[in-house]
């Protein structure tokens, strides 16, 4: 189903808010074109691990990162790499749907825009429509790009976020828990648009929800108390998982 | 050169500059900007702030200086008559050299001159000296050359930053990361400037206070109860009739607007539908947005003679319009909304879903609100009061207008009292001289003022502050 | 049943699979048990070898199978119709497993009795028998494709014709017993022969209560309409004791 | 368990049923609402008062009694080279236009066979304010082409007869008044019915007029200060709302979350409740005395009020840049947006509303302050309009609060009237940037 | 398992927000100690339902209630009931965990008092414990019922507001998504001690989440568009289903 | 396994029963049995027919554990060893009904024996067999209920001895038929009985692979330890066919 070669590669990575060791050496290979699902208890490090990935805690001043994290091969944690070129290559989309309050052709040209990523408007117009088409939402706003992004439902909103994301021409997908403020129906559209990116992005999956683990990813990664405890093929982590821990957690034995 | 003028070339430099920084930057990475590390607009804006930057800059330290320099050199030339102050003929000087500057033929007769001068509209008070025209010669001539010099420095500055920033721009340049920490350095200052206001405020409050206590025993001041200045000598500039009478015109405002404040908080938040919420709480609020002058002048004109004329006469309490409760009634009014909009805010942030867990309960409204709304907002309401007393004691319009200027330490509220902001105003307008403890007497009381307010606001930012994380 | 699709479509995607598989095993099933019949009938060790050589292959689907359920029911946490389904697909496939250890069986025995004296017209019995039993099995997951219970009914009724079938051989292979005690051994074989294909039959039956059970949200009541209940036994009493054996 | 104790001593009650209990809250209920009512009446009540009683005094100010004279511009007196000249015709003073305006007023009563008997020709200039001459002249010099004209004069009242038929004035008080006599006002009620005085609006003339001695009440009128205003407005404005914002955004959304941006936080909370009384304090010692600043020039009043207004407008840009939601940021950082661009691309703009809505709010509220103006100067009589701007910020000038004061400090009751004038000229500034403040929130707020 | 006998029954209810008719004939009987859950998607009316049950729905102006509601045979919209004492004996918990800014034992004491439910110190102490043990949250907060309410865990408040509305007796508790605030180990928890308060009461809970419905509740009722489209033992709902939108909802075929 | 509590203690609830029920009709099957082979060799009709009758007990104790495991399935979507706990509770349950139905076929072999000629010593091995058979099952559930793997792994080695024992039967029953043609048909019932004795210590074999594949995840490799392959193939061709028939 998906290739196996390695998109990004955690190695020993801990991270410490100030004295809270937050998370202990974790090791994690992202393959590509698969989408790969991080579930564990709440405060467990699953979204501080996420938001490694793309140097997101760079933002938090009292977060500090150990450990390697490699994409294709280069640390990204290296002194010479910007984290806002990363983040074009390594795109999120985050818990709430988050459209700018401009138009939605606004929303997706934001990207490419500030990173110059196309020489004219007709370029511009052509990378807007393939990432609203990637993200299984032209046809529904192809006659109203210039309606406010915010006017949309929120399953709508948040494949308007993933499109924004897909703008930039990321190679990792990083979302946070996308689907938990919204609706069930709008969750299943959202299920199977990560279904259908996964053929061209690695996509990373934070979630609360063991069957959306369950239901959209390939591979499954088990994080408990900062601890990466398992990490392996989805189908395998939750019909036979190898540790204890994964065993009571899936099973609902704890949280 | 007007430093109008000179910022405009400046600018129109900083202009040129960006252009050619975006232009030359897409030279360099042939037309396709996505070969630079920034967007071309970025390689514009870093040369645009370091043309303008740093020769604004030097422009405004020039001109806070120059002033004090001139003043320095030209001070020599002048002879300081008996009793003359210093202050006052640099006046003189400046003024005339200002005049100078518009003349086109100043002539030499000191007569003639005066003429021209107030012709030219300067207006001089005393008759113009031989001294202060060279003074003002020299001042003339010093401001002009330094002007110059100043003119020839900034657009250097200018075009020095303009190419040495033109000329590092290459395609790895991280331009906006330079632009960007160019800008954070310049948010920084500005939020400086809030940190400088405080300093300053302590600053002139302390030193001059300093000079007080100098000409003044600090005894006398803090532990007397008598307030007596007399322009000649001899004063008794004691603190506490003002400070009686500032707390007791506060406590009457209080009384009026803390109950009919929060009451009124508690039936908009509660009870009102959105319709009158709509138009009650606007109209409430113009109440926070008319000026204090107006409410000083509803109390002159108006309340003062009522509460004379229906009140204090009849009971005998006193004949003056200016009373103690004239000023704290109108400032009570004055007041409510401060309170009430606060209030509001505060239990309105009191979640619905805490009236929602005691109506399911099965409480009544009212019980809900003194049970479970109030009690959460307490604290709240507690800042939003110690607020309004706060602003109630460094209240000066009201009080100067309605209070009336007599110290004293009496219970009667229908009789004039002063307080300690009517008495800055009354010692420091008029002809001031920084020299008689009658004059600086205003800057302890000013401390006195800023210490009781920053106390009380102090505790009540905490509070309200604290009150707030609850529900984050 | 429903028809429209998921709106997570992947779940549709794993259930269509695992359905496949189910039918790939029903085929190999099929070819199996006719195989080892016809190797019986022209004593073709090297098609039996084959049938018995053919059944890991079986036995791997039904494993997939199994393996593909237990996960589709542990990531998908299937309900109502499609909770049914999966279920349904797991009996299915053990009922087909089963199918494919008699045939199995089948090829192993005729492997024996190709070193035994032949029994007059008993093979090309067996195989008649077989060609029904597999129709029937045909049958049942056709029904199961189509959702057809109607059909599912009708090859519940028609294992009573196997069951006669079986009931006639048991008579026979009996007469030649008596007759000839030389032919005990092979005969006892073929006795054995007979009642597997007439488990087929039963596995038939199962298949389509399965069918019964995906359209109608329950197990028909009584197991099978049997031929007459005590008075069948008391006439099979002499003969052969009726099905559940 | 034990269950059974629980509650035990309730019997089941019906819906259907009221128990004494529900009657007596249900009472609770209704006394409490009546109470808010009460609170929110009273409150009301006071604004109604307030605004009917400064209306009451100040709407006469818009009107002015005028006495209205014919009066031939005679080339003899006023241009007596005829070159209409404007440097020779100034040589002639008010007192020649005074008594080109007396003669014509006497012939004018005449003409009308108005009794004067009863007063002297002084009073009967003196009904008319002492700044007429000096007005006449002004239009004069103004539009030379009048000379040899005759014009219709419009001289202002003096302020007792302004405040006669106002109803301010009556005989009675004139009888104990030494500025004018009952025989006067009586000319004045003749003179009236036959049209030559005339009470009407005089709005422009309120709001342009230069502020007038002691003695003139009539004539005093808002120019300098409103001129003056807004030339604080202004420097507030430039001053106060860059930096305000630069400030903003840095402790927002830039600063470090330590101990020192908190004490910053606390200081600009408490800088907001300062009284502003202090400010003037400061201004004095700092622009005044310690930089050498002019004394009651615009640029010392600006400057004050602009840190007066710094942190309302710093606290008001904060709540704006707090409303707009994280997700915004993140969303932007996760394009791959740099912080600054986060913010001036996404943040700024949507802050924006309620940014320009604090300005606003703060410039109201510095439009208002008297407090620390008077310290600095402003309550000087100025009667010369300050040039333009840059160097009339440093002339001086007055402000619309602090022309209240010194009005209400006059001892002329003409003035009260005119300071509750000026105050709804003030208020209906106060309303005009209040209402811009409430579109802009209305049109642009945002339910996140 | 639970007893068959009606607390409450809803004939033709209908509600109306304005001119959106929200709610379209709803006969349903609440069973005595029986956890009945109504599932549905967004919008279908659950809440608006719920909310009829204790009179809730009094609170929004615009809302207007047509059919009978009987309370043990009394019909609740009876002009002369009084929606507070109702809502004593029909108790609520809402959403979020809510409880007052007060001490645990304000906090549960608080509807005994303002019922006048006790006639001292030591009685109203007894309500406190035995709710709070009812809740089973007595021997977390034993030590510090003075302790604030808010300083609980998410899972803790929860159970305390579930408290609070057991200490006025009630005979119905409503609960309307009362998990979907809380972490998958808090919702546990009060999952849990839903399935020990049936043995008391009637409970009535709104979820979004099907497998919530399932795990906890004996009886389900699905609402689609403002109709009650079935209702019946959840064992029956969730393998068998009658009618075809049920079924499409349960499987995932309609949102 | 796990050993810890669900924190929703209602599930482990819904677990406990099912299991218990299914040990319920594991104790129904044995007696079923033990009491089939009394009847056999005692000639008690009516015990028999008791037998008879109880089969419809276990197939609706077997029907309660399909319908509670399909309703738990739903309710509550288990996952990895609540899942296989659920899913070997099924296929135990279709073991343990299968055994119930040999019982019962054992119970009317034995009536239709009781009108016939007694074959010597016969009813006693068949009832030495049964024994040992239910020994098997017992200690199956028994491996079942403590998750014992490795008693598991013994009962699977055991069911080798049952199929010995059934060899034997096979070897005696067909001398009796030689000897004496009048004990054919009576043998031939003996045959089918043994038969299905041994078949239940293959299902023993299946439920004590589902103790297997609950504690580690995974069905044992080899259906089941044999005798020996090919080799007892052949020996097995002169008598009987091993096992999977
Ligand atoms: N900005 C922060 N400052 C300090 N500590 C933090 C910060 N963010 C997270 N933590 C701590 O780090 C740990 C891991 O948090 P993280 O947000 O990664 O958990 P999570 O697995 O994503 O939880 P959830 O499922 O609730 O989102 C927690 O203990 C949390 O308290
Ligand atoms: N206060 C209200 N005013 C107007 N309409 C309302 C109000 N509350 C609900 N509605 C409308 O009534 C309908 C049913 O709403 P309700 O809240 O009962 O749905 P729900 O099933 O609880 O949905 P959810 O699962 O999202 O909570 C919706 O169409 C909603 O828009
Ligand atoms: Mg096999
Ligand atoms: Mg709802
Ligand atoms: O399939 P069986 O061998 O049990 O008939």
């Amino acid at each position: 189903m998906s290739s196996e070669t390695s998109k990004m590669s955690a190695q020993g990575v801990q991270v410490y808010y100030g004295a809270n060791h937050a998370l202990k050496d974790v090791n994690v290979e992202i393959l590509d074109k698969t989408v790969t699902a991080f579930i564990g208890p709440s405060g467990c490090g699953k979204s501080t691990f996420l938001r490694c990935l793309n140097r997101m805690n760079d933002t938090v001043a009292s977060a500090r990162v150990l450990g390697t994290i490699l994409l294709e091969g280069e640390d990204i944690y290296d002194k010479r790499v910007d984290p806002v070129t990363l983040r074009a290559k390594v795109g999120m989309v985050f818990q709430k749907p988050n459209p700018f309050p401009k138009s939605i052709y606004e929303n997706v040209a934001y990207g490419p825009r500030i990173h110059g990523l196309t020489r004219n408007k007709a370029e511009l117009d052509e990378v807007v429509e393939q990432s609203l088409r990637k993200a299984a939402l032209w046809n529904e706003v192809k006659d109203r790009l210039d309606a406010p992004g915010t006017g949309l439902s929120g399953g709508q909103q948040q494949r308007l976020c993933i499109a924004r994301a897909i703008a930039t021409s990321p190679e990792v997908l990083l979302m946070d828990e996308p689907c938990s403020a919204l609706d069930p129906i709008a969750t299943a559209q959202v299920e199977e648009l990560i279904d259908e990116l996964r053929s061209q992005f690695s996509v990373v999956i934070v979630t609360h929800s063991m069957q959306q683990a369950a239901r959209v990813s390939q591979r499954t990664a088990f994080f408990h108390l900062g601890n990466l405890v398992e990490y392996g093929e989805t189908g395998q982590i939750f019909t036979n998982p190898r540790d204890p821990r994964t065993e009571s957690y899936i099973t609902g034995r704890i949280g | 050169m007007s430093l109008g003028l000179l910022s405009l070339i400046v600018l129109g430099l900083a202009v040129l500059g960006f252009l050619a920084g975006r232009q030359r930057a897409l030279r360099l990475a042939q037309g396709d900007a996505r070969r630079l590390h920034s967007l071309p607009s970025y390689y514009g804006w870093q040369v645009f702030l370091f043309t303008a930057v740093p020769a604004l800059a030097l422009m405004l330290g020039w001109a806070f200086l120059q002033p004090m320099l001139v003043d320095a050199r030209v001070a020599s030339h002048l002879t300081l008559a008996e009793g003359a102050s210093l202050e006052l003929m640099m006046n003189d000087v400046r003024r005339v050299a200002e005049g100078l500057t518009l003349l086109p033929a100043p002539s030499s007769d000191l007569a003639t001159l005066k003429t021209q001068l107030s012709d030219a509209g300067v207006a001089l008070g005393a008759e113009l000296r031989p001294d202060v025209l060279t003074a003002a010669r020299e001042y003339h001539s010093e401001s002009a050359s330094l002007r110059m010099i100043l003119s020839g420095l900034v657009i250097l500055v200018a075009l020095a930053g303009l190419g040495l920033s033109l000329a590092r721009i290459n395609p790895e340049q991280r331009a906006r990361n330079l632009v960007e920490h160019f800008v954070l350095v310049l948010l920084i200052g500005c939020a400086l400037v809030a940190v400088a206001t405080t300093f300053g405020i302590i600053a002139s409050l302390v030193t001059e206070s300093w000079h007080f206590f100098q000409l003044y025993p600090a005894r006398d001041f803090l532990f007397s109860t008598e307030w007596n200045p007399k322009f000649g000598g001899g004063s008794s500039l004691g603190l506490w009739p003002l400070v009686w009478g500032t707390l007791y015109v506060s406590l009457i405002s209080l009384a009026v607007a803390a109950p009919l404040g929060l009451l009124a908080a508690i039936y908009l938040s509660e009870y009102a539908g959105p319709k009158t919420r709509a138009t009650v709480k606007p109209l409430l609020e113009i109440l926070a947005g008319i000026p204090s002058i107006v409410y000083g002048l509803f109390a002159l004109i108006t309340v003062g003679p009522l509460l004379r004329d229906y009140f204090a006469m009849p009971m005998g309490w006193g004949d003056s319009s200016s009373s103690v409760m004239t000023a704290g009634l109108v400032m009570g009014i004055m007041l409510i909304p401060y309170v009430s909009s606060l209030s509001d805010d505060i239990i309105n942030a009191v979640p619905q879903a805490m009236r929602d867990g005691s109506y399911g309960l099965g409480a009544t409204q009212s019980e809900t609100i003194k049970r479970v709304v109030l009690p959460a907002a307490l604290p709240g309401i507690v800042g939003a009061v110690l607020l309004a007393a706060s602003r109630a004691i460094g209240e000066t319009m009201i009080v100067v207008m309605g209070a009336g200027a007599a110290a004293k330490l009496s219970l009667n509220p229908f009789e004039a009292m002063t307080t300690v902001t009517v008495k800055i105003v009354s010692q420091l307008t008029g002809d001031t001289e920084f020299a008689s403890p009658e004059t600086l007497v205003a800057f302890a009381l000013g401390l006195t003022l800023f210490c009781f307010t920053l106390a009380l606001n102090v505790v009540a930012l905490v509070i309200v502050r604290k009150y707030r994380e609850q529900y984050e | 049943m429903q028809t429209e699709k998921h709106i997570v479509s992947a779940f549709d995607r794993d259930l269509e699979g695992v359905q496949a598989t189910l039918m790939k095993m029903g085929g190999l099933v099929e070819a199996a048990i006719l195989d080892a019949a016809l190797a019986l009938e022209t004593r073709d060790a090297e098609l039996a070898g084959r049938v018995r050589a053919g059944d890991a292959a079986i036995d791997a689907l039904e494993e997939q199978v199994q393996t593909e359920c237990a996960r589709l029911i542990a990531l998908r946490g299937p309900t109502a119709s499609d909770l049914r389904t999966v279920l349904s697909v797991m009996r299915c496939a053990a009922n087909l497993e089963r199918c494919g250890d008699y045939a199995k069986n089948l090829a192993k025995r005729s492997l024996v009795l190709n070193g035994m004296m032949p029994i007059e017209g008993a093979p090309g019995s067996i195989r008649r028998m077989a060609r029904a039993v597999v129709m029937l099995l045909k049958d049942a997951l056709d029904a199961y494709i189509a959702r057809d219970s109607v059909k599912a009914q009708d090859v519940r009724q028609r294992d009573r014709e196997i069951d006669q079938m079986y009931n006639g051989l048991f008579r026979e292979f009996l007469t030649h017993m008596l007759e000839d005690p030389r032919t005990i051994t092979p005969a006892m074989h073929l006795h054995f022969i007979a009642k597997n294909i007439e488990r087929v039959g039963d596995h038939a039956t199962g298949i389509a209560e399965q069918v019964i059970y995906l359209v109608e949200g329950r197990i028909p009541d009584e197991e099978r309409p049997k031929a007459s209940g005590v008075a069948a036994l008391t006439e099979a009493s002499q003969t052969a004791p009726r099905s559940e054996s | 368990m034990t269950d059974a104790t629980l509650h035990s001593p309730q019997p089941p009650r019906s819906l259907l049923v009221a128990d004494a209990r529900t009657r007596r809250r249900k009472a609770a209920e209704t006394r409490f609402r009546a109470y808010g009512l009460i609170a929110i009446s009273l409150g009301l009540a006071a604004l109604v008062f307030l605004l009917t009683s400064v209306l009451g005094n100040g709407l006469g100010a818009f009107r002015q009694t005028f006495v209205e004279i014919p009066v031939t511009l005679d080339e003899a007196t006023l241009d007596k080279a005829g070159t209409r000249d404007p440097k020779a015709m100034a040589k002639v003073t008010t007192v020649g236009y005074g008594k080109l305006i007396a003669s014509a007023l006497e012939a004018e009563l005449a003409a009308k066979g108005l009794d004067t008997a009863a007063v002297d020709s002084k009073a009967i200039m003196g009904l008319m304010s002492k700044e007429a001459p000096a007005d006449l002249r002004n239009q004069v010099l103004a539009d030379p082409s009048l000379i040899g004209q005759t014009i219709t004069f419009d001289a202002a009242a003096t302020s007792r007869v302004d405040g006669f038929f106002k109803g301010r004035v009556t005989l009675e008080s004139a009888a104990r008044d030494s500025n004018i006599s009952p025989e006067q006002l009586q000319l004045a009620q003749a003179m009236a019915d036959v049209g030559l005085i005339e009470t009407k609006l005089n709005l422009w003339g309120f709001l342009s007029a230069p502020d007038a001695s002691e003695l003139r009440p009539e004539v005093a009128g808002l120019g300098v200060a409103i001129l003056g205003s807004a030339y604080m407005m202004l420097i507030v404005l430039c001053l106060s709302l860059p930096i305000g914002v630069a400030a903003s955004i840095y402790l927002e959304e830039m600063a470090p979350k330590n101990k020192w941006t908190d004490l910053i936080e606390v200081n600009i909370a408490n800088l907001a409740a300062v009284p502003s009384i202090v400010y003037g304090i400061l201004a004095l010692a700092l622009f005044i005395n310690f930089m050498g600043l002019p004394q009651s020039a615009p640029v010392v009043g600006g400057l004050v009020l602009t840190l007066m207004t710094l942190p309302t407008i710093i606290i008001a840009t904060r709540a704006a840049l707090k409303a707009v939601p994280p997700s915004i940021r993140d969303a932007a950082l996760g394009v791959g947006a740099s912080k600054m661009q986060s913010i001036f691309h996404h943040v700024l703009p949507l802050a924006m509303p309620g940014i320009l809505t604090g300005t606003i709010l703060g410039l109201a509220r510095a439009l208002g302050e008297s407090a620390p103006l008077l310290l600095i100067g402003m309550v000087a009589f100025v009667k010369d309009f300050p040039s333009a701007p840059p160097e009339g910020l440093m002339e001086p000038a007055t402000a619309l609060p602090v022309q209240v004061y010194q009005w209400t400090q006059r001892s002329d009751p003409a003035f009260v009237e005119r300071a509750s004038g000026a105050i709804i000229v003030l208020l209906v500034f106060l309303l005009i940037m209040n209402a811009v403040a409430i579109v802009l929130r209305r049109r642009f707020e945002r339910r996140w």
